[in-house]
């Protein structure tokens, strides 16, 4: 089980590495979407080797990937926004208001 | 706890997942990106299979990679000029980050490894992975399966909201 | 049940501001005028309330007038509590009077009118409140409740700087509320039953252990201190009482500063008898300094106006020393008394001062010399007052100087009380400054050649307050009188 | 009618009000309506004098309760003894004239009924305090025949000097009081009572240590320093010579300044339970009695002569009351106590006397300078000659009534050689400068021509009054004869009753000392055979001591008036800056802090866009690390805190948690600032970037 | 295989299938009616929440779904809440809906619906799974609802950044889920909480992991609370959504993040962080966070020239204070924070209103267009210094009476055990903020009433707006001056979490 987590706490800082340094939306996007697999692996696995009296790690991941799926949905749309407003979609742009 | 030792698999597809993640997030040009995020997704749903959720796999491989990822693709291919060019993918967060994460990467599985107090398992695992997968949604979890419905329709509305183009 | 005097004190403002607020702006007249004569409804129940106080129930320690308590927000176990006893009464003859007072002052305001008559009506219910409350919460509750009409009257109808000055008093008051109120919470939740009902408290606080008594009086001190203002809380005063327009000062000079004492009177001097006396030597201490800083301080002033207003440092200032030495009746007196006749004579100084302001436009001692000659009747009652708050003998001023004086220097350090009578000499030379330099000398006619004589309205706003000077200082009995039994029940308990 | 003395007081004060409310623009009738009330007084105290003396001097007290509460109850009533009967008579004796006398003096002044209603006020004031039964009331009286004083002196304020006069007055004075407040508290704390009776009582029954009792004393007596015009007070009262001249002749010679040695002299148990404290009046006493004398001697205003040798008198009584007080103490007899208040009495009528007069030369020639006088004997017909009386009496010739009085102080002193020779020293200076002042004034040559023609005799209503106290001048005395049975001796006392004896030797001696002051007068500056310039000139820097008063004014400006001014500035400075600076110092940091990520963004940062370098760019960027708009940024330091809890959680065990809080808390400060910098700093720079800012903001 | 149906209860949830079908109304209305009603959706909204509102009353406490939907005071009480903001939200929506949003004004409605129909179940649930997809149904509308005006750069940045960290803190939600899934085996908090109570009896320790999980559930949830650090997306995105939107955000979803945290920590991991373990972890992390926020949060909104980002700061301080009464686990911790947030949504929601109202007319937020407010629109400018004073926590406004209850929560547990005296501290930091805070609500009062030229606009809002003023003003004073039914209300919170009294 140990791998497991190791495996999804090593994808989990990946994403998080994306998330904080992609400049641009999608990519931050793609980073997420490496974060919840993340969570996912974990519930599974967890699953697997210590809750196995029921199948709610699995059915939490499955609630997860079609959340996530919903939250791509959105948040790709955004994206679209972002490239109609800007021209682009990095994220240095978008900084319009600070302090 | 013991630490069971996992297949040769388990290696394979745990270095398919780190590599092609490493990728998504370094890669210059966001198409192969997004087609390194479809390589991992695929590889976590083979451990999904390894873990014996197969249903999960299966799902995991028709909305992510069926719907998700090919979303990602086709927003990339709309919106982005630079989906070709090689700019500078990483802010100026990347030294710093790098370290964080790579701590964190080793920090979590030290602690785990090293202080974790786990449950003794509760004997194998349901063996009728799709049939009880359906009646967990039939039973206990039929509320936030409606809730997710609910959910899913908001989402889709308020993505049509944002990506249509409004006559003026 | 008999009719609920303590509670129209409160409610009849309100209603008074209600009432105002439904008047068409314009007709500034008709605003003037009712609020006047709404303010006459609490002054007169507050001069009732004064004689039936003196004639039925000044021989007893006992609460008086009680309401209540009522269960307000029965979940907090917060009460709506009345009552008064000999020190809250002659408060509330104070407020009544000097309200009323106060608003006929302000017939000189054009600006806003509507909204000004009406923040003054809610400032008095909250003034009369915080005398008459009896529960910690509605006691706290009507202590904030003035803040805002006061930010409102300072910022709006105030000087130059009156945003400074106003936020600067809102600010500085608030900062003390907050230590009123985790002291209040820690008391509220240390006693058992869970009470916030100061009579209780009273009784079951001393026992509390000594360093939280320290801890509570403490944070009630520095709450209170700087509405006194103690001398180093006191900066927001000469801001506030110079930017402010003339009824206003007289409210906060009159009123407001007296709520610190009476506070300390009500609430943390009995309660806390062993931190009162560990304390006390440092209180009286900066008494002392209040005393003589404040005067030096009134020396240097180049404006009328800060001059009264640091003097009012100084004056309470007795107050505080008087409060030091708790164990005598006659210090505790004193400062009563001295809460009256401030209240009385620096109120009369700065309606007097506005009196010159509206006709001069300017309040700089430098640019007045010799007006005596011009205005002989404003000058001789001007006189008249810095000669009260001098502390001349015949006045209320020397009356409650005195027995402070006495009084301290039977209870406290003998050297510390001698030091504070310097500031009757500082006090004289200050005030005699102020009355050589603005009406003794020569007479510039061509500057001031225009000023008028106080008119008609002004000198009824002033006169009873003359009256009442005067009466106070040759006949301080009946006062003396109303409070003795309450104050030698309050020299018990804090003598615990 | 003794019972109903306190009408004595009321009267006058009675006469202010109806004057202030309602007469206040009939000046006449104001001023009738006065001066028939101060009448109605004397009547009455002369009434009280004698039911007094048909009482054999028994004391009537009536007061009631002014507060009544634990611990302090102090008392407003009347006191009759013979001594206040005998000061009453003096004070509305003196008043009446004076005010009788203003009607001509302050005719056509603008503000002539308010110069009638504070006479009456001080009357009451000083009336009051005479009738006072305990040490609290008097101590009002006291305060208000201050007020009064301040009032009268300052009468003219248009005049600066009587504006700066009447405020040195009360400032001055208000020192005194200071000290007999202090005097009050101990007596209130000691002796639990204000009243006369109960004091001594205690004082007597030795209830009150010792130490404690001189204490009072010397603190009373600093009432009475200031009052009196003692030294090193005595500086008011030339000063107060500005106001009205009637006012100089009813307040500052006969009784408002005569009230420090009534004080002392109602205080007389006091005095005598301490003999160090009255040894400190004695030697108080004479000093000022001396410094005074001598500084008369070159003054050339006719009233500040006057006003230094009213110092000089008052001086002498104390000296004689402070005799009195160390000889009873000590066990002896003495005549201080008669002397004193004797001279008290007779004091005030020719003191008051000489005022008048001067008041009337000055009306008459309308200059206070000596040496624009001369040669008006003829022109003053009525003046003159009750100026010169008064003179002889202060100086002491026989047998006018200073004679007696004098000559008892003389015997008080004769125990006592040094304060013999000086009281025989100043009795011969008196004589001296009052004469030269008579003769300056009256005789030789006119050295004013101009004046001199102008100048006539005043009207009636002034001069009868100077006849009366002529009268009173030369005739007061006469109640004390050594040779009475029962005189004034025997009628004012203390402790036991003194019976007075010719010394004839000490009559003498002092009546040599008297004629020849007024020979040497005579020989410089009537025969002008010594010449006052050439004894001027002779001893020059004694003459400029002298002259300038030995210098007292300028000590205290410099010593005591510009320091409390200056410290009362710097106070105020420390008040806006220090105090205030201090209360809102966290306020402005708090203010500062909020600023200062907007000052780095607006300022620095511009100025990196403004193309000033790299450096400033890179501190910039530390600045900006808070709020920079992007938002991974955000999130990266969000997480940097995630991960620095988590590292931290792992090294510090559950034991050590209590104290880990605050590390915790300050490591997180330090953490994140820390990181962030790092971030911004080490992280590369794109170019073109910084360009794109605020657009929007 | 077997299927057991869990008993439905449906009447339980009877409001919330009432708000989803409402939601579909709005939406086919606007279809049907070819988008030319404006007022109309409004109005139907408006007139929908109210009937939510009204069945809320029906629905009795109970549970239904199995372990999956609870009805208990605390559901009860915040769903009242969520319903308040979306009610004004929705009320004072009706300036933008004529100006600027032209096409979408159904789906603009329906989505707030949504969410709240999202906070709604998050309120109800007793479940990790079904806490988390309410959470999510709450914020995905929202990042729509942030972003909604498309052609308005601020705001789609609003919406990226709100997306960006509301999917990021989800992440870490999940990944913090997931240890206290692997920890307990269960996803059921009450079974979770005695899971790991045996587990740690067992062990006599739990380890660490269970701080990463705390760590990180903190981080997802002080996202969504706004407090510092995770509080930096707050001031841009209140700034650049619609400012009704802001205003749902600031309570509505605050308040659902309040709920999730209560429900996990409160009424979760409160029980095992037992007296060994105590002073508890999290209550050190919260009472930290809610000392940054309380601070920061006041301190920054002093130089604010933007209003909205003025009221943002002030909203990451409020939420500091309302953590005080978080970390103060007794009697009055929870039902200060039920009260606390009630008494917020009144001054805040109003507050924004007037926000909008001006906005409306003037186009700025900018606090300069407040200047002599008082004079032009006397009525809006008296209860706009109502609000605000009320956010300061003046007497005798509600504002005030919640202050009271929250730092009298913490004072009562600091002086009931050792452990606690830091509240102390905590409670003082919170006062000595408070006072700060007054610097800048009384700020704008100084704009409106101290200067003396007049403003020029003169301010026409139309009645749905003036509505919720009315009742935010009512609010205010009301429950300032007489608050004891939802005092009695609130004070069921604690019992029915389970949170034991010490």
């Amino acid at each position: 089980m140990f791998y497991y987590l190791a495996l999804a706490a090593a994808l989990f800082a990946i994403g998080l590495f994306g998330v904080l340094t992609r400049r641009n939306v999608i990519g931050i996007l793609m980073s997420l979407e490496l974060m919840f697999n993340a969570a996912n692996i974990n519930f599974v696995a967890f699953n697997k080797y210590i809750a196995t009296d029921a199948l709610v790690g699995q059915m939490f991941a499955i609630f997860i990937v079609v959340v996530a799926a919903a939250e791509a949905v959105v948040g790709l749309a955004i994206v679209l926004l972002i490239y109609r407003n800007w021209r682009g979609i990095g994220m240095d742009n978008v900084n319009v208001m600070k302090w | 706890m013991q630490v069971l030792e996992p297949g040769i698999v388990f290696w394979i597809l745990a270095v398919v997942i780190l590599v092609s993640g490493f990728l998504v997030v370094t890669l210059r040009n966001m198409f192969h990106c997004a087609l390194c995020l479809i390589l991992c997704l695929f590889a976590v749903a083979g451990i999904y299979v390894l873990l014996e959720a197969e249903f999960l796999a299966a799902a995991q491989v028709l909305i992510y990679v069926g719907a998700v990822a090919i979303l990602i693709v086709f927003t990339v291919m709309l919106t982005t000029d630079l989906a070709s060019e090689s700019l500078i993918q990483h802010n100026e967060n990347a030294t710093i980050a790098f370290v964080v994460c790579a701590l964190f990467a080793i920090g979590v599985p030290y602690l785990i490894t090293k202080t974790g107090v786990w449950m003794p398992a509760k004997g194998e695992l349901i063996s009728d992975n799709v049939g009880s997968i359906g009646k967990y949604l039939m039973t206990d979890f039929m509320l936030p399966f409606e809730v997710v419905s609910v959910l899913l329709l908001a989402a889709l509305i308020g993505a049509i909201v944002l990506a249509r183009k409004e006559r003026s | 049940m008999e009719f609920p005097y303590l509670s129209s004190l409160i409610f009849v403002p309100i209603f008074g501001m209600v009432v105002v607020m439904l008047l068409p702006k314009e007709n500034h007249k008709a605003i003037r005028w009712t609020a006047t004569i709404i303010s006459l409804i609490p002054m007169l129940v507050s001069f009732w309330l004064t004689w039936d106080y003196f004639v039925n129930f000044s021989g007893s320690a006992a609460m008086a007038y009680q309401e209540g308590p009522y269960s307000w927000i029965p979940s907090l176990n917060v009460q709506y509590f009345l009552g008064v006893d000999g020190i809250s009464v002659p408060m509330l003859f104070l407020t009544g009077l000097l309200s009323t007072l106060s608003l006929l002052a302000s017939f000189g305001i054009t600006n806003r009118v509507k909204e000004y008559f009406a923040f003054f009506l809610l400032l008095e219910a909250g003034m009369m409140g915080v005398f008459v409350a009896l529960d910690f919460f509605l006691f706290y509750v009507f202590w904030e409740i003035m803040l805002v009409p006061m930010y409102f009257l300072i910022g709006v109808w105030g000087g130059p700087r009156k945003e400074y000055a106003a936020i600067k008093f809102f600010l500085y008051t608030l900062f003390g509320s907050m230590f009123m109120l985790v002291s209040i919470l820690i008391l509220y939740f240390t006693s058992e039953p869970h009470t916030l009902n100061m009579m209780t408290l009273i009784e079951t606080c001393p026992t509390l252990s000594h360093s939280l008594q320290m801890v509570c009086f403490i944070f009630f001190f520095i709450a209170f201190a700087i509405k006194v203002p103690v001398w180093p809380f006191h900066t927001w005063l000469p801001d506030a009482h110079v930017e402010a327009p003339t009824a206003v000062s007289v409210i906060l000079a009159g009123v407001l500063l007296k709520m610190g004492t009476y506070a300390m009177l009500r609430v943390s001097w009995p309660m806390f008898p062993d931190a009162l006396r560990t304390l006390s030597f440092w209180i009286a201490i900066l008494g002392v300094i209040a005393i003589i800083y404040g005067a030096l301080v009134s020396m240097a002033q180049k404006d009328l106006k800060k001059l009264v207003a640091y003097s009012s440092v100084s004056h309470m200032g007795y107050c505080m020393l008087a409060l030091a030495a708790f164990s005598s009746v006659t210090a505790i007196a004193g400062c009563m008394f001295q809460m009256v006749s401030h209240g009385l004579i620096t109120g009369a100084l700065f309606l007097l001062v506005g009196v010159l302001y509206d006709r001069a436009h300017t309040r700089e001692i430098a640019a007045f010399g010799g007006i005596g000659a011009k205005l002989p009747v404003y000058s001789g009652i001007m006189i008249f007052f810095s000669m009260a708050a001098l502390g001349l003998p015949g006045m209320s001023g020397f009356v409650s100087e005195f027995m402070i004086f006495v009084g301290a220097f039977g209870a406290l350090n003998k050297v510390l009380v001698g030091i504070s009578v310097l500031g009757v000499v500082l006090g004289a030379a200050y005030m005699l400054r102020m009355v050589q330099r603005i009406f003794l000398g020569e007479f510039d006619k061509a500057k001031w050649g225009g000023l008028t004589e106080i008119n008609f309205r002004e000198i009824v706003t002033v006169a009873p307050l003359m009256v009442l000077t005067v009466a106070i200082g040759v006949y301080p009995a009946p006062l003396s009188n109303l409070m003795r039994a309450t104050l030698e029940n309050l020299v018990t308990l804090m003598a615990r | 009618m003794t019972e109903h003395s306190y009408l004595i007081a009321l009267l006058p004060l009675l006469s202010f009000l109806i004057v202030v409310f309602f007469l206040r623009w009939k000046e006449m009738l104001s001023a009738v309506f006065s001066i028939a009330m101060i009448l109605v007084s004397w009547v009455i105290s002369i009434i009280v004098l004698i039911e007094t003396l048909a009482r054999h001097g028994e004391p009537y007290e009536a007061y009631y309760k002014f507060i009544d509460l634990v611990g302090f109850v102090p008392e407003i009533g009347i006191l009759i003894d013979p001594l206040a009967a005998v000061m009453l008579l003096v004070v509305t004796t003196v008043g009446a004239s004076v005010e009788i006398y203003s009607v001509g003096y302050m005719h056509g002044d603008p503000r002539f009924s308010r110069f009638f209603a504070y006479l009456s006020l001080f009357l009451f004031s000083m009336l009051g305090l005479v009738l006072a039964n305990n040490f609290f009331m008097i101590f009002i009286f006291w305060e208000l025949v201050g007020l009064t004083s301040y009032l009268l002196i300052g009468f003219w304020f248009e005049k600066v000097s009587a504006a700066d006069a009447c405020q040195k007055a009360f400032i001055t004075t208000r020192i005194g009081d200071l000290g007999f407040l202090v005097g009050l508290f101990l007596i209130a704390v000691y002796a639990g009572t204000f009243n006369y009776g109960g004091v001594f009582d205690s004082i007597s029954a030795g209830a009150i240590p010792a130490g404690i009792v001189t204490l009072i004393a010397i603190f009373v007596f600093c009432g009475a320093v200031g009052k009196s015009a003692q030294f090193p007070l005595h500086v008011w009262l030339p000063d107060a010579m500005e106001g009205p001249t009637p006012v100089s002749a009813l307040i500052h010679a006969a009784t408002m300044v005569a009230a420090g040695v009534y004080l002392v002299a109602r205080a007389m148990t006091v005095f005598v339970g301490s003999a160090e404290a009255s040894l400190v009046v004695a030697v108080i006493g004479l000093i000022t009695s001396f410094m005074a004398a001598t500084i008369a001697l070159v003054q050339n205003d006719i009233k500040r002569v006057l006003a230094y040798s009213t110092v000089s008198q008052l001086g002498y009584m104390m000296m004689a009351l402070g005799l009195y007080g160390y000889d009873s103490a000590m066990g002896h007899h003495s005549p201080g106590f008669y002397a004193g208040t004797f001279h008290l009495m007779t004091h005030a009528f020719f003191k008051g006397l000489l005022f008048l007069a001067a008041g009337s030369i000055i009306h008459a020639i309308h200059t206070n300078n000596i040496q624009e006088m001369g040669g008006l004997f003829s022109k003053l017909k009525l003046t003159a000659p009750a100026f010169i009386i008064a003179s002889l009496s202060i100086a002491g010739i026989f047998p006018l009534s200073g004679f007696w009085s004098k000559d008892e102080i003389v015997a008080a002193a004769s125990h006592h050689p040094v304060f013999l020779v000086f009281t025989l020293l100043i009795a011969f200076m008196t004589a001296f400068y009052m004469f030269r002042l008579c003769f300056l004034t009256f005789f030789g040559e006119p050295r004013d021509k101009e004046k001199y023609e102008h100048a006539h005799e005043s009207p009636k209503t002034m001069t009868y009054p100077l006849v009366f106290l002529a009268f009173l001048a030369i005739f007061a005395g006469w109640v004390g004869l050594p040779w009475l049975q029962s005189g004034f001796a025997s009628f004012v006392y203390h402790g036991e009753p003194y019976h007075p004896h010719a010394n004839w030797l000490l009559m003498i001696i002092s009546t040599v000392m008297a004629v020849s002051g007024i020979g040497l007068a005579y020989l410089m500056y009537y025969k002008k055979s010594i010449s006052a310039d050439r004894v001027a000139e002779k001893f020059k820097p004694l003459y400029t001591l002298l002259y300038n008063k030995y210098y007292f004014d300028e000590l205290y400006d410099a010593v005591l008036i510009r320091p409390v001014l200056a410290f009362g500035r710097l106070m105020w400075r420390f008040d806006g800056s220090v105090i205030d600076g201090l209360v809102n110092g966290t306020a402005w940091a708090t203010v500062l802090w909020a600023d200062m990520k907007q000052w780095f963004d607006k300022w620095i940062v511009d100025g990196a866009v403004n193309g000033s370098g790299w450096i400033v760019r890179q501190s910039g960027n530390i600045g900006r690390f808070l709020q920079t708009g992007r938002v991974q940024s955000y999130a990266f330091f969000a997480l940097l805190l995630v991960v620095l809890v988590s590292l931290f959680k792992l090294e510090v065990g559950p034991q050590e948690r209590e104290a880990g809080w605050p590390v915790l808390t300050i490591l997180l400060a330090v953490g994140i600032i820390f990181l962030a910098i790092l971030s911004r700093t080490i992280g590369r720079q794109p170019a073109g970037q910084e360009t794109k800012q605020e657009e929007h903001v | 295989m077997e299927f057991q149906l869990p008993e439905y209860n449906l009447r339980m949830m009877l409001p919330e299938i009432f708000l989803f079908l409402w939601a579909l109304v709005v939406f086919l209305f606007d279809l049907l009616s070819k988008r030319r009603r404006e007022s109309t959706v409004g109005y139907l909204t408006l007139l929908g929440l109210l009937i939510c509102g009204g069945l809320l009353a029906t629905t009795g406490y109970g549970r239904g779904f199995g372990n999956m939907f609870f009805s208990d005071p605390m559901a009860l009480f915040f769903k009242v809440i969520f319903l308040g903001s979306a009610f004004m939200a929705v009320g004072s929506s009706f300036g933008i809906i004529k100006q600027k949003i032209v096409n979408h004004r159904g789906e603009y409605f329906g989505l707030i619906m949504l969410s709240t129909v999202g906070m709604m179940f998050l309120a109800s649930s007793q479940e990790l799974l079904s806490l988390w997809i309410g959470l999510e149904l709450t914020t995905i509308p929202l990042f729509v609802l942030a972003a909604f005006f498309k052609d308005d750069k601020l705001s789609v940045e609003a919406g990226v950044k709100y997306f960006v960290f509301g999917a990021f803190s989800s992440a870490l939600l999940l990944y913090g889920f997931s240890f206290l899934y692997g920890m307990s085996g269960t996803t059921e908090i009450v079974a979770m909480k005695m899971n790991l109570a045996a587990l740690f009896i067992a062990n006599g320790s739990l380890g660490v992991v269970p701080l990463v999980a705390m760590v990180m559930i903190i981080a997802g949830l002080g996202f969504k609370l706004s407090l510092p650090p995770f509080h930096q997306w707050a001031p841009d995105v209140y700034e650049g959504s619609p400012t009704p939107i802001a205003a749902f955000l600031s309570v509505g979803s605050k308040a659902a993040g309040l709920v999730a945290f209560a429900k996990i920590f409160v009424n979760g991991l409160w029980a095992f962080w037992g007296l060994e373990m105590a002073p508890n972890d999290w209550g050190y992390l919260t009472g930290i966070l809610a000392c940054a926020a309380m601070i920061y949060g006041n301190v920054v909104a002093i130089r604010q020239t933007n209003i909205k980002r003025m009221l943002a700061y002030s909203s990451i301080a409020q939420a500091g204070y309302i953590m005080i009464g978080m970390v103060a686990v007794n009697e009055w911790g929870l039902e200060a924070v039920a009260f606390y947030v009630f008494a917020y949504l009144f001054a805040n929601m109003g507050a924004f209103a007037i926000v909008a109202i001006v906005e409306d007319k003037t186009g700025s937020c900018q606090i300069g267009t407040y200047r002599g407010l008082s004079q032009s629109s006397p009525g809006l400018a008296v209860c706009m210094a109502v609000f605000l004073l009320s956010l300061a926590g003046i007497p005798p406004l509600a504002g005030f009476l919640a202050k009271y209850k929250v730092f009298a929560a913490a004072i009562s547990l600091a002086g009931q055990s050792q452990d606690y005296t830091w509240l102390y501290w905590l409670a003082g930091v919170g006062l000595l903020t408070a006072v700060f805070s007054l610097y800048y609500y009384a700020n704008i009062i100084k704009q409106m009433y101290f200067s003396a030229e007049e403003s020029p606009y003169r301010i026409k809002p139309n009645a749905p707006a003036v509505m919720v003023v009315a009742i935010g003003l009512i609010g205010v004073v009301l429950f300032g001056i007489y608050a004891e039914p939802i005092l009695q209300f609130v004070k069921d919170i604690p019992a029915a979490t389970g949170v034991i009294p010490r």
